[in-house]
């Protein structure tokens, strides 16, 4: 027992303690508590500091809407910045620090700027800090960035984990309270799929800290009796600790759960919180009233707090918020609270209610000062009292808390984010949701309606009504009865007059009334402006306390309707989520998915180190022993594929199978170069560009039989190409008939290239893989030794004599096997994308750093490819326009330093000799680049403007980032074998 | 829509096992139309605020095109039809 | 009133109760020389040059909502100069020299802040594509470096390094790139171009565009018709719709893209950091959030509000790139509707009608070019002639085969 | 010379050779199985769907209009396109994708909740009933999901994909002690 924990009473587990620490200090609370609530309890009643000023602050709710009691939890990698100390579970071990202080909570240095107040007005910052200019960067930056924020995070790595699920169902009910209890039991018992998610730890709402009876029992028995009916239900899904966050489009919310956030050591095998995505046929919102805050001078001082909250504390959690409490009202929920502190034996120094006659029951003996004002209040770290003004008298009442009750804000954050705007009530004096249609239907307090008997039939009878929508049928059960209660009413009060000190409006922000004055003043009145001129309702809370008392005092001040003045726009999330609760498992190496090619075992086995391409991991390179770097391993590797053999894994490629009679007809229309009359057992070399005549992608194209091709793609593009190639069919030639099926899992295949290639692969093959027999360009189903059907083509990037091998997946290691095993007497190696990197610059042939989404087919020196012929193609009639055929156009061009020793680096832009380096002057650039071993220096590839006209010249090859540059000689994309020699053997 | 779309072969799917192709209402012309017209088919949109036809791809399942007719505003799907029936209809 | 030490100092020795509005609230006037359609940057930025620099008198910009109201009001303030193409680069460069006198041209504090912007590289290609564009940027005189590993670990040692998907390999890096405070840059030219005697009125929607022998000689609003000699469309998301008044045919679509903000944090991410292997930009707002974004939602939408899963498809990315974001807890998600151009690069243009100027296709990235569109806009329509600077972002060409694809993306606006 | 080649399975290095203790759920990975795409030619939907109808071992699942996967415990890959190639002769293309497809079976009182992780679907019997199958998303990998139990359901993924999926759904199981272990 502390000073501050009642007696009795509560729904906290009094037989158990917990013990946790504040600022170091140790504390202890009970099962039940809310770290708030325990804090209360230890007479802890500071917490924090505001953003702007550093103004001592406290505890002023019980729930989510907290602006004050931001505290850190955990520590190292698991810190929790910015946690709301009053919807925190309180666990043993818990160690929450407050935050933007220094160098404590009680004397913080910060503070002094509260001096400082009157030139930090809303907005100061865009009129000041520009004098000298250089100032800014160097002095005054500095200082406002050293003073943003509250919290501070870590940015280590999470050592928690998080997941995502689907649900579905066809009724949520968002929140537990009395109105959300009785519309998932009367859906659930008409046979409904029936969420119910509260964010509170506890279910029960507003019914925790009621103390009217329900069918003659206390409200939170009748809270738990529904819950258990709840659980019974089989289709009946309770979801405590769950957030709804958002509102997205077809009825799908998005929620947290909270699963592990109120243990000390979470266990491994469950998350710390789960992101839900809730698709819901129907939803309905129960998600209560807040009550409103009154805007008087000096309302910040730790102490003043919401009445409702402190009733809370009192019914809930047994915690007095003071030992003499002041209620400010402007209605008659102030008297129902003050009754409730009486009953707990907590004084009630005195009720001071705005309106001039107030027909509402005081508790007895307690004196109540109608007309009145509150004007400033006393104390320092803790109020110790307030100033009342009445009739121009002013008067000090001695108390040591004040709790607030200005009205109700229906909490219709949801309801209103999804672009329909809230509207303004003049009987309520409040913002109430516009009618949304069937998917979301609010009720209970949500809607306006502040009694509990109210909410019970209001939420009974909406989902009835939505239970019949969807085809069920409702039995009629007695509402429970409810005992004596009265409807909240109230004078809607904007701003308490005569204010001696600051009256805050938004109060982690710093807001008060004087800085809407202002801007309002200076045209920032459009309440979206004055949000942003003064950061009001910008702070953690988003203004679920400010925002309605900004918008009623704007409205004041122009003498205009809270109506017209509206509200500002409600956003996801309704509380803040997590980062990692959002990303679920895709994180670090699971991030994306990874493919790996069959050959990826047999690939490890000989050295290969590794690269990513897209989601597949592909050999870069095999090391081996004695090499020290890429360029070791590259080098060799070329050297041995143009001397000897090598193998490369190219599964990755992309392989389409097309299938149909206009399977052909569909080719030629896909490719800007001819298809239609490819004879079965060939492959060829196509072509495919985008609709604006640019180039898109390239493979070589087989025909197995007159109605099955097979298309490779490159890696890269192998999803979009197949895409583009339904798309062609769907829907831009419909009439076509041909079908595809990617087979690009369904093989393992291999280049086998080098002069000595044949002799390897025929020790293998049954069929005459001969010149003559199977010529350049050929493309067959041939027979393993042993029976293994394969797919064989001869086709070759690195410009040697080559194959490629295609053999089922599964047996794709194997094969690799078997074949270095017949090679190693031929010298064969295994390269990698580095090497055919090499290979295929030295002879010419173009990838995607060429083919980079600029370039048209002749500008890689295609031209000729681009059938005239045909009346059409994708691209054709694009290709032709004046900016595509321009004669100084960017041609591809190879380029050799003059002096051999010298590097070009891809990347690096081309000058002509003696240019000024300027955009203007600005020759072009180089594609790819790289060492060639075969010829002993480095070789480009390069567009240059009118390129192909300038073979022979020199030009600068500029790379500026690097800091050097290299004359080099331009000449033809083609290194080596230029005639094609190798590759027809 | 945008959360979720309901394939007139799958069902409702997510909208993330879609990919969208773009507007529906551009027809690729004749080989032989005019300059204009296909300048216009590749490249200009008529981007109307309200009813609007697109074509969505329905990628991780059963790999249709679909033409989905919505609103741009409100997001609200009207119709959801196999892609390569409208276009042998001619409402491409 | 000027803002200067002195005026601050009176004003709050004095309650601060002396600080004159910002801007006016003028009735429309029938007739002005110039409309511009569009308070946004662009828009305010238009018609303050077109004041100060080229000396026009008779100005309105009519804007549906409020100053600032549309993506002004709602980016991620990433302001750089670090494109690829000629066409881009100088263009961009000139912004960001104009950005850097602007609060002493303005006599408004927009809080540039040059803290260095950083994209990230993961393979190969991507370095080398960085390479090129970092040449690029040298041969406009622009400074730009890569950064290894090593100095990245240095520099930014929350990145993920160990267990990453996509290894970092690196980062091109513009020193001279930062943020700038977006409400502050529509304020700050709002006030100034107001002072200059320009009319901003707010909640006068533009509805329809009356036009006589082919040329457009003024505009229906919600406050009823307003006439003008020159009417310059800067009206970024809404541009289409605007545009369909005259029959304009665009090659823009409207599209969503999210921006979010985190709880306010004790500063850590002292730079903008790009991510290289997906889509997500992050950044500190000097009030303490990080300020991100990602992806587009990828369809057509004038809401401007975006959907789930490409939240999570956001934070997905975020967390790849910085384990630690993890625990930071997202504040608010919001929207804005731009006008995706078919190459991904803006327009500022003649229009086929008469009296008629263009200013769109900005896709997500027009906040950094604000002072630059509006100078060349305001060029092009004191003048008649395009600004050199600007002289690729014609309108015709795409139709004549000019596009300008930083992306390779091709006329497709979702792949932007 | 004459080789035999000895077939690998993706999950090799995944999951231990010798079977271990097997839990309530369960992911049980076949080693060997017939999947055959077939892709009905135009116009021939209905009567390749009625051919595939009546044939009795192997099992259907619905990739899209007029495309299946069929898969068979029993027969050989080749043994089952050959079969297929016969009775469907003109109407349809079919191709093998044995190698290129694995079959993962999950099985026990928990799979509905172990898959809500990954699949946006309503698992609920009265809309995925015994018998449905779609081609969907398991997080971020493209699958065929079957209902093929009231507690069990198939997936096949690419071969590619299979140790992502296989590690993702072993992350889906671990709050039910997942097990994994080969069958076949
Ligand atoms: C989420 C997001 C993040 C972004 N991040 C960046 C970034 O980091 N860096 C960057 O450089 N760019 C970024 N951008 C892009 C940048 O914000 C825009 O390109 C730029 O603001 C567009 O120019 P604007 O300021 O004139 O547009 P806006 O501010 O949108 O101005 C257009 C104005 O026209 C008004 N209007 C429209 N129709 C009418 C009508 N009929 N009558 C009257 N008025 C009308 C609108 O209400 C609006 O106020 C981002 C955009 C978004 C949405
Ligand atoms: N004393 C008064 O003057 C007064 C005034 C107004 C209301 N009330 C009473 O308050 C009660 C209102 O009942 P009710 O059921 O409408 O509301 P409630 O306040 O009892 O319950 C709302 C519930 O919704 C939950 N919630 C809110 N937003 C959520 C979200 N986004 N995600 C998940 N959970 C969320 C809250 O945790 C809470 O449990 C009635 O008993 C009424 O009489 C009293
Ligand atoms: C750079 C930047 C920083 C922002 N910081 C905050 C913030 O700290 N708190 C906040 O509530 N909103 C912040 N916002 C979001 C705005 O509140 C608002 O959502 C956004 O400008 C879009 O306007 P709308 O939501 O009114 O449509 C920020 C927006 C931007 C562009
Ligand atoms: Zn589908």
């Amino acid at each position: 027992m502390t000073a501050y924990r009642l007696a009795s009473g509560g729904v906290i587990d009094r037989s158990s303690t917990l013990s946790f620490k504040f600022d170091g200090r140790a504390m202890k609370g009970h099962p039940g508590d809310t770290l708030a609530s325990a804090l209360l309890a230890n007479d802890q009643l500071l917490v924090g500091r505001s953003f702007k000023y550093h103004r001592p602050r406290g505890i002023v709710t019980a729930g989510p809407s907290e602006p004050n009691a931001l505290v850190t939890i955990g520590e190292g990698a698991a810190t929790d910045p910015n946690t709301k100390a009053t919807v925190a579970e309180l666990y043993a071990g818990l160690d929450a620090r407050s935050q933007n202080r220094w160098p404590s909570l009680k004397h913080d240095i910060g503070a002094l700027n509260g001096l400082l107040s009157p030139f930090l007005s809303a907005g100061f910052y865009y009129k000041t800090f520009m004098w000298p200019a250089a100032f800014w960067e160097k002095v005054y930056e500095p200082l406002i960035r050293r003073a943003a924020g509250l919290g501070r995070t870590v940015l280590e790595h999470d050592p928690h984990s998080y997941e995502k699920c689907w649900a579905h169902c066809d009724l949520l009910v968002v929140g537990a309270g009395p109105t959300g209890l009785m519309a998932a039991l009367t859906a659930g018992r008409a046979g409904l799929r029936v969420i119910l998610a509260d964010e509170d730890f506890r279910l029960g709402g507003s019914l925790l800290a009621e103390t009217t009876r329900i069918d003659h029992r206390p409200a939170m028995d009748f809270a738990e009796a529904c819950l258990a009916e709840l659980r019974a239900l089989p289709h009946v899904t309770i979801m405590p600790r769950t957030t709804v966050f958002g509102w997205y489009d077809d009825n799908v919310f998005g929620a947290v759960e909270r699963v592990q956030k109120h243990v000390v050591a979470p266990q491994a095998k469950l998350p710390v919180e789960r992101l839900w995505r809730i698709v819901a046929k129907r939803a309905l919102l129960a998600t209560g009233a807040e009550e409103r805050p009154l805007v008087f001078g000096g309302n910040d001082r730790p102490g003043v707090m919401m009445a409702g909250a402190m009733r809370t504390y009192a019914n809930r959690f047994g915690v007095a918020a003071g030992r003499s409490v002041a209620i400010f009202t402007n209605g008659s929920a102030g008297y129902g609270t003050a009754s409730d502190l009486a009953a707990h034996e907590i004084e009630v120094a005195a009720i001071i209610d705005s309106r001039d006659a107030p027909l509402d029951a005081a508790p007895a003996g307690v004196r109540v000062i109608p007309s009145a004002s509150v004007i400033d209040t006393r104390g320092r770290q803790r109020v110790c009292g307030l100033v009342v003004e009445r009739a121009g008298f002013e008067e000090t009442i001695a108390c040591d808390a004040i709790g607030m009750s200005g009205g109700w804000n229906p909490v219709i954050h949801l309801a209103c984010q999804r672009g329909a705007k809230a509207v303004w009530s003049p009987e309520l004096s409040t913002f109430l949701a516009p009618d949304l249609g069937s998917g979301l239907v609010v009720a209970g307090s949500a809607a306006g309606r502040y009694s509990l008997g109210g909410c019970l039939e209001d939420g009974a009878e909406r989902a009835a009504r939505i239970a019949a929508d969807l085809g069920f049928s409702t039995a009629s059960n007695p509402l429970p009865a409810v005992g004596e209660e009265v409807d909240p009413s109230f004078t809607a009060l904007w701003y308490s007059p005569g204010a001696k000190a600051k009256a805050f409006v938004d109060f982690q922000n710093d807001v008060h009334v004087k800085d809407l004055g202002l801007a309002l003043r200076e045209g920032f009145g459009h309440v979206e402006h004055a949000k942003r001129y003064t950061t009001t309702g910008m702070a953690t809370d988003q203004g679920k306390l400010s925002a309605i008392n900004a918008t009623g005092l704007l409205a004041g001040m122009q003498g205009i309707s809270p109506a017209d003045v509206g509200t500002t726009t409600f956003r996801p999330f309704y509380t803040p989520v997590a980062f990692g609760a959002l990303a679920g498992t895709s994180r670090d190496e699971h991030a994306a998915p990874v493919r790996k090619s069959p050959l990826y075992g047999w690939a490890e086995k000989n050295g290969a180190a590794f690269v990513d391409s897209g989601l597949w991991y592909r050999p870069a390179f095999f090391a081996r022993h004695g090499e020290k770097t890429w360029r070791d391993s590259t080098d060799r590797e070329v050297v041995n594929v143009r001397q000897h053999v090598g193998l490369c894994d190219v599964s990755t490629l992309g392989k389409i199978e097309i299938f149909g009679p206009d399977a052909a007809e569909f080719l030629n229309r896909l490719y800007c170069n001819p298809f239609l009359k490819l004879p079965v057992g060939k492959a060829r070399y196509g072509l495919m560009l985008r609709e604006d005549g640019i180039a898109y992608d390239d493979g070589t194209t087989s025909r197995l039989s007159p109605q099955h091709f097979v298309m490779t793609t490159t890696t890269a593009l192998a999803g979009g190409v197949m895409s583009h190639l339904e798309y062609c069919a769907q829907v831009v030639w419909p009439e076509l008939k041909v079908r595809f099926c990617s087979s690009t899992d369904q093989w393992a295949q291999m280049a086998i290239a080098g002069p000595k290639s044949r002799l390897v692969l025929q020790a293998l093959v049954e069929d005459d893989v001969s010149d003559a027999a199977f010529p350049f360009l050929s493309a067959a189903v041939v027979t393993l030794k042993g029976g293994l059907n394969a797919r064989l083509f001869r086709i070759s990037f690195s410009g040697e004599l080559a194959y490629e091998l295609a053999v089922p997946a599964g047996l794709g290691e194997a094969v690799a096997d078997a074949i270095m095993e017949e090679g190693r007497g031929h010298g064969i190696c295994a390269y990698g994308l580095e090497a055919l990197n090499v290979l295929r610059i030295e002879k010419g042939h173009v990838t995607h750093a060429e083919f980079d989404g600029r370039v048209t087919p002749d500008d890689a020196g295609f031209g000729r490819m681009v059938s005239a012929q045909k009346t059409d193609f994708i691209g054709k009639r694009l290709s032709t326009r004046y900016g595509l055929t321009a004669a100084d156009r960017m041609q591809m061009v190879g380029l050799k330093p003059v002096e051999t020793d010298q590097h070009i680096r891809a990347g690096a832009h081309l000058l002509r000799e003696g240019a000024k380096a300027s955009t203007l002057n600005d020759q072009g650039y180089v594609s790819s680049a790289c060492y060639s071993p075969t010829l002993g220096h480095d070789i480009a590839l390069a567009f240059l403007k009118s390129g192909r006209e300038r073979y022979g010249e020199r030009v600068v090859v500029w790379d500026k980032l690097s800091g050097g540059d290299t004359v080099a000689e331009i000449c033809h994309p083609v290194f080596v074998d230029p005639g094609n020699t190798r590759l027809k053997v | 829509m945008a959360s979720l779309i309901h394939c007139p072969h799958c069902g409702v799917r997510p909208s993330q096992e879609f990919s969208i192709r773009g507007d529906a209402s551009v027809v690729r012309p004749a080989p032989e139309a005019s300059d204009e017209a296909w300048h216009e088919y590749v490249h200009i949109r008529s981007n109307p605020h309200g009813r609007h036809r697109e074509h969505w791809q329905h990628v991780a399942g059963c790999r249709r095109g679909l033409v989905v007719e919505r609103d741009t505003f409100t997001h609200d799907v009207f119709s959801v039809t196999d892609g390569a029936a409208v276009a042998r209809e001619g409402g491409r | 009133m000027r803002y200067s030490a002195f005026s601050i100092v009176k004003n709050a020795l004095s309650g601060n109760l002396d600080w004159k509005p910002a801007w006016r609230q003028p009735e429309p006037k029938p007739f002005y020389d110039v409309i511009i359609v569009g308070g946004g940057g662009h828009g305010l930025a238009t018609a303050y040059y077109l004041a100060k620099e080229f000396g026009l008198k008779n100005i309105a910009v009519l804007e549906k909502g409020y100053l600032g109201s549309g993506n002004v009001g709602r980016n991620t303030t990433i302001v750089r100069s670090n494109y690829m193409l000629p066409g881009n680069e100088p263009f961009y460069e000139f912004s960001m020299k104009l950005w850097e006198g602007l609060e002493q041209d303005l006599n408004y504090n927009a809080m540039l802040s040059q803290r260095g912007v950083i994209n990230l590289y993961h393979n190969n290609s991507q370095r080398d594509a960085y390479i090129r564009r970092g040449n690029a940027m040298w041969m406009e005189g622009v400074a730009a470096e890569l950064l290894d590993r090593a100095a990245l670990k240095k520099m930014l040692p929350f990145l993920n390094f160990d267990h990453a998907r996509f290894p970092i390999l690196g980062g091109l890096l513009q020193k001279r790139g930062g943020t700038a405070r977006h409400d502050a840059v529509a304020w700050g030219y709002a006030r100034a171009a107001d002072r200059l005697g320009v009319d901003l009125i707010q909640n006068c929607e533009v509805t329809g565009i009356r036009r006589e022998n082919g040329a457009v000689t003024g505009v229906e609003t919600s406050k009823g018709f307003i006439g003008c000699g020159k009417m310059g469309l800067a009206a970024a998301g809404n541009t289409s719709r605007v545009g369909q008044m005259a029959d304009l045919k665009l090659p823009i679509e409207s599209h969503v893209l999210q921006a979010f903000v985190t709880e306010g944090l004790k500063p850590v991410i002292d730079h903008v950091i790009t991510y290289g292997a997906g889509h997500f930009y992050i950044s500190q707002s000097d009030k303490g959030g990080l300020v991100f974004g990602g992806e587009i939602d990828g369809y057509n939408s004038y809401a401007q509000r975006g959907n789930l899963a490409t939240v999570e498809h956001v934070m997905e990315e975020g967390v790849s790139m910085i384990p630690g974001l993890s625990r930071v807890r997202v504040l608010r998600s919001w929207g804005g509707v731009m006008d995706m151009s078919m190459d991904g690069s803006p327009i500022i243009s003649h229009t086929p009608i008469g009296n008629l100027y263009l200013n769109g296709g900005w896709c997500y990235g027009g906040f950094k070019a604000t002072p630059a569109s509006g100078w060349c806009f305001a060029h092009l329509i004191a003048k008649d002639e395009t600004h050199p600077v600007a002289r690729f972002l014609r309108l015709d060409r795409f139709a004549r085969g000019y596009a300008i694809d930083e992306r390779g993306a091709g006329p497709q606006p979702n792949l932007h | 010379m004459t080789k035999t080649y000895i077939s690998r399975h993706p999950l090799e290095g995944r999951i231990p050779l010798e079977p271990g203790i097997r839990a309530v759920d369960h992911l049980e990975v076949p080693r060997r199985q017939a999947i055959v795409t077939v892709m009905a030619a135009d116009g021939e939907d209905t009567a390749v769907a009625a051919v595939l109808a009546t044939m009795s071992e192997p099992s259907l699942r619905c990739v899209g209009p007029g495309e299946w996967l069929v898969v068979s415990q029993s027969e050989t890959p080749e043994g089952l396109q050959r079969s297929l190639a016969l009775v469907l002769a003109e109407t349809a293309y079919v191709l093998d994708q044995s190698d290129g497809r694995i079959v993962l079976r999950l099985s026990g009182p928990n799979v509905r909740r172990i898959l809500a992780k990954g699949v946006a679907i309503d698992l609920h019997p009265s809309v995925f009933g015994l018998g449905a199958a779609s081609n969907l998303l398991c997080g971020h990998v493209n699958v065929n999901l079957a209902r093929t139990g009231e507690n069990e359901f198939e997936l096949i993924v690419m071969r590619s994909l299979a140790e992502s999926l296989f590690d993702d759904l072993r992350l889906m199981g671990r709050e039910f002690d997942l097990s994994a272990d080969f069958s076949g």
